[in-house]
């Protein structure tokens, strides 16, 4: 038998656990308004999710997905994407969201029961979050066909979970990104459960990123836990794919912290220790121990930070809840371009006419 | 005697099939370890450990697939999918195979799976868990389409299901999960898959409905009771094979028809229900049929949904409507 | 002047839309090279390039899903299923994605695609080849479904889907592909995606139908001229949203009825249509309505299907019972 | 970035196009009678797909899937697999059917319409031709999976075109297949084409076997043309499998010397040179060289062998043409195991009563 094809699977971390370097700082974290700005986000991420799962918890909203110890990849990736790049998002990117332009307000909206919440008043292009799993990684691999077609310069970002790798349309997803050389850098924020299901139960592939040999192309992980890695890696695969180098799978390693969401109840399926052990990989202190080494913050700074943070949560709170509500009849006014003549009588009936 | 909810009734019914048959296996997307997200699983797991409740890998297709291969060898795979509106994965296999393997290997090969899935609206969540498409089901031959609306109901078709030699699609009214409480012995009897329900008797209006809108439909009864309107109600409960004659046996004595259902109104089962009384019952119908139903848009979010799911208040027009014809 | 088919009408829309219109892309499997296995898009690739005659890797997950990124780019993507069988693995995107993108953003992103499928039995073809199952749409709130029936209402009712701002599910009668030809000017003219068309007037009773039916029920209609009874032939055309108007007047005049179709009997689009007849047209009806279709049962394999499909008998049978009523 | 996994994908290849070995021939191919059965197959299949294509051209039969040039593979599984497995076979499969034990004239039967010819007298487990693309392959996941539940000691082998890989269903089986470490073979027919779309197109990944590696399981690639390196792979497979070492994936790359179906005209797309190169590869003769080379096979024992296939093609042919046609009723008989009431009527009425 002779060997007619190898592969390798790499892995990238560049912050340790006590926020020390394990390899030389990519460019763009040598600058400390940029980290400064992760830094930022992964807070008011985590602010404004402490505050969402506060307001389920009392009737003021409907179910909601937490991305406590997702900060890392979720602003990692919403911050490597460029601006005329298209996001298709999965539930638990709310980080990169907001660094997309989608306003806190909207993500409240839509957790709470209100299409506009998906209609991004700062944002034309990118997907609303899919709920069902891994959908919206098809809906990239066309959009990154349409860019292709045109001729544009412009890459596709999106992301899933670990368990979204088994659905079809990850695997479709894949195979299209391959076939065509689709401009589209696919993310899987590998958080080691979907729902009660652990990863290894998932799949037996010893990574996730080798899915992406069944696609012919390359694939890698990161640690997760790690905003300057998965903003590297990330940053660089889109790179990549605008500059016609193809697709790229990268499987970010990181933590579920919280229940999957505020409908679940985590502490029947997860063992107490391997949680307690997770928090010490978790993201945001690893950022902060870097910044503190470095000088590039201080005690009060940080303050002052986590204040503008809650903040800015509190008046999208605001905003959210003084929002007047839709109109009934609003959910005759989106389903074709122009009411077909035979849902008069309908919509009327919801208006009470 | 101790009162359960459907949601536990249905646990019952699996629980004593798997205990008195083997072949019984539960299989989907935490059922095992988590008790399924509705817990309609629970504890089972422990019980018949994880090969015969199996927690799947996040797909859909997966699962119905492989419950056909499952199936062929004789084992019964009772198939959940966590919400209907995540089924559609698994449509392909269940209505190009699960439905054909009989008919295709003219009886050599069978398809006895139950696949379940909660359904219908009411519960607050997000966007595609809150659907009805029990009609896409009904529309294909070869498949049983079933929904109970009581505790009782839950396990005694639940039980009719499993042992049933054929694929059924077994859809809950999530609403109805722990809404009421039943007594309901463990007693391994099944109630049969070729019937309608008749919940309450009445000579002045007939009321065809089945799922969670049996709860309005009741309340509307009662309202009517009062206004001096005895309505008879009918809980449809097996949607395909259609036991037509029970509704036509009502519609003879009442003359009048209201059929309620929450999914989407056009091409919804209720056409195929209102469409067969014209045609078999025409000249018993004092009035036209009324259909209370979902609208012909998308099921909207949570903050409008209960404007989009048929009212009491609706059911009340509706009736009155079909009361006016003298 | 030349007469063409219904093949070559769509073929001559399509390429009328790519030429004009370069968002208009074609995608499936074999549609380029090969010009789709019934040569529907037969030297598109040539003319437009491969970019936008996309042959795809075999998935129908792929197909249908990548189209609405596509679409939502302003992409306009004409996508192939090579029979509606295979249709159903890309169900859950078509049902789930395209028919909701609208208005789950509010309007911010759309979803102009058109799902082309070849449907219908009567070519004596394998498994799955042969059904159809236009109802699963038909129920499906943000989708329209537009079927035609002659060359000219191909070209006319192709180029209104394609250029419709929302996804069309189009299907195509394949029996009809190559049985009659028609002078089809490419002059670009679309066809309205909201009327029924009365191929033939008619006092007696009213005739509705779709699709390859409306061959059989021209010449039941024949057959009833030469017995005196004037049939009214509806060809339905765009079954969703259901032009319900033109078939209530019909059957004003008639007070008869008579429905066609291919598919299974059980909620299909026949049962939405009779019952609306008696909802709102009770009162003109003077013997109760007919569905003549396909059966409840599995579409036999081809040495049986003759038997499955509505034949030119079982019309004039049920317009025989609908006429007796006096 | 370190490197956390590395995979290589094997070919093996057995018997040159002259006839002439490149690796030690394996035990079982020592047998001259275990080499002329797969020879004979061979030849049978080949007369069979002749004999039921011209039955299709004369409006004797329904589309027919020819299977020239497939027949190494076919026979080359079909011989593999015990009797006591399972098969879940794909339309290019009848050779390894003959092997089962399904009668040629049920395979005609199948192919002109008539449902009795998925009845199989001879067999009671495997499944039938699934025209559905890739479907099979989950089916035979299930399988395997209830004789793992069982702890039978018998495998499952499903079979499928290189096309059927890009579908969901095919990714789905192998995800499958690795989660739970199941008795199951999976072999890819990769003769070049799906229809008109050649294999380059169908995906960018250099080999189809290593979809496995997403899966987790080990896949490889065999000459497809090569009946002794089919057969050896697969055997191995299912060993392995039986005796609890999982799954396996095997590409076999051969040819498609014919149309896909006798609805096709491949002369559209496919390349005459191409095919006429193709032909050089073709399964039979290779077989053909080395049983003259070893002196089993005579020139007149050959003829002998092709004239008892024809003879047992013709037979067939007859049994087919000669059988009574199913009632029209029979439509209902097979739908559920008990009609239901509400369908009798439709019965009757097909039965004109
Ligand atoms: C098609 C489909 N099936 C099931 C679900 C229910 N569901 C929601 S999230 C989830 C688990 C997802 O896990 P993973 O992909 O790992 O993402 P995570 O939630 O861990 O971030 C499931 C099963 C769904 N939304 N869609
Ligand atoms: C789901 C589905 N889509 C499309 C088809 C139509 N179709 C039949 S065979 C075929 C090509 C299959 O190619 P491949 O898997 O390479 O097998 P081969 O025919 O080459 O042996 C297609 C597209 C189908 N049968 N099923
Ligand atoms: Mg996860
Ligand atoms: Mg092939």
């Amino acid at each position: 038998m002779s060997v007619v094809a190898t592969f390798e699977i790499g892995y990238l971390r560049i912050l340790d656990e006590e926020g020390h370097l394990l390899e030389t700082i990519p460019d763009f974290a040598r600058d400390p308004k940029t980290l400064l700005t992760l830094y930022r986000y992964m807070i008011l991420t985590r602010r404004f999710d402490a505050k969402a799962v506060a307001l389920q918890r009392t009737g003021q909203m409907g179910t909601f997905p937490s991305s406590l110890g997702q900060e890392a990849f979720s602003v990692g990736i919403g911050h490597a994407i460029h601006k005329e790049d298209v996001f298709c998002p999965y539930y638990r990117d709310h980080g990169a969201m907001f660094l997309r332009g989608v306003k806190l307000s909207e993500v409240l909206a839509f957790w709470g029961g209100d299409e506009r919440g998906s209609h991004y008043t700062r944002d034309k292009e990118d997907f609303p979050i899919s709920i069902p799993i891994a959908t919206q990684m098809l809906h990239a691999a066309g959009v990154a066909y349409a860019i292709k077609l045109r001729k544009q310069k412009r890459a596709v970002l999106t992301a899933c979970g670990d368990g979204a790798t088994s659905k079809s349309d990850f695997s479709q997803a894949i195979n299209a990104a391959g076939t065509w050389h689709l401009p589209l850098v696919l993310v899987v924020n590998n958080n080691q459960w979907a729902i009660s299901l652990p990863r290894d139960k998932q799949s037996a592939a010893k990574t996730l990123a080798q899915k992406a040999i069944a696609g012919g192309f390359r694939g890698l992980q990161v640690d997760g836990n790690d905003v300057i890695a998965v903003r590297h890696a990330v940053a660089e695969a889109l790179d990549r794919a605008r500059d016609g180098e193809g697709p790229s799978l990268i499987e970010a390693i990181s933590y579920r912290l919280c229940d999957h969401t505020t409908a679940d109840d985590a502490s029947r399926y997860v063992n107490k220790e391997d949680l307690k052990e997770a928090w010490r990989h978790e993201p945001i202190i690893r950022l902060r121990n870097y910044l503190i080494h470095q000088d590039f913050i201080t005690e009060q700074y940080d303050e002052e930070i986590q204040q503008a943070c809650d903040h800015e949560v509190e008046e999208a709170v605001e905003e959210y809840l003084n929002t007047e509500p839709q109109k009934p009849e609003s959910m005759f006014d989106y389903l074709y371009a122009k009411l077909p003549k035979t849902l008069t009588e309908q919509r009327n009936e919801v208006m009470g006419v | 005697m101790s009162e359960i909810t459907i949601a536990e009734a249905l646990n019952q019914a699996l629980n004593h099939e798997m205990a008195i048959d083997e072949n019984v296996v539960v299989m989907g997307e935490d059922v095992g370890v988590n008790g399924g997200v509705f817990r309609i699983t629970k504890g089972l797991q422990e019980r018949y450990g994880a090969e015969r409740v199996m927690d799947t890998p996040l797909s859909e297709t997966m699962i119905s697939g492989m419950s056909i291969g499952m199936a062929a060898q004789g084992l019964k795979p009772v198939a959940e999918f966590q919400f209907m509106g995540f089924i559609y994965p698994g449509f392909d296999q269940i209505i190009s195979h699960a439905s054909r393997l009989r008919n295709r290997t003219r009886g050599r090969l069978t398809c006895p799976v139950v696949y379940r899935a909660p359904y219908g609206s009411g519960i607050h969540a997000p966007e595609h868990h809150s659907e009805s498409t029990e009609a896409l089901f009904a529309h294909i031959p070869g498949l049983r389409v079933v929904i109970p609306s009581s505790p009782a109901r839950a396990y005694g078709l639940l039980l009719a299901s499993i042992r049933d030699p054929d694929p059924v699609v077994f859809l809950e009214p999530k609403r109805l999960y722990r809404m009421m409480k039943q007594d309901v012995p463990d007693n391994g009897e099944a109630l049969p898959l070729d019937q309608c329900f008749v919940l309450r008797e009445g000579k002045d209006v007939t009321l065809v409905t089945w799922g969670a809108m049996i709860h309005e439909t009741r309340q509307a009864a009662e309202t009517l009771e009062a206004e001096g309107i005895e309505a008879e109600v009918i809980d449809v409960a097996t949607i395909k094979p259609l036991d037509i004659e029970t509704i036509l046996k009502s519609v003879q004595k009442t003359g009048r028809c209201v059929v309620i259902h929450e999914a989407a109104r056009t091409c919804g089962v209720g056409a195929e229900i209102v469409a067969q009384i014209s045609e078999k019952g025409l000249m018993d119908l004092l009035a036209p049929m009324q259909r209370v139903t979902g609208y012909d848009t998308i099921m909207p979010y949570n903050k409008l949904e209960k404007h989009y799911m048929p009212s009491v208040g609706r059911i009340l027009l509706a009736v009155k409507t079909v009361m006016e014809y003298v």
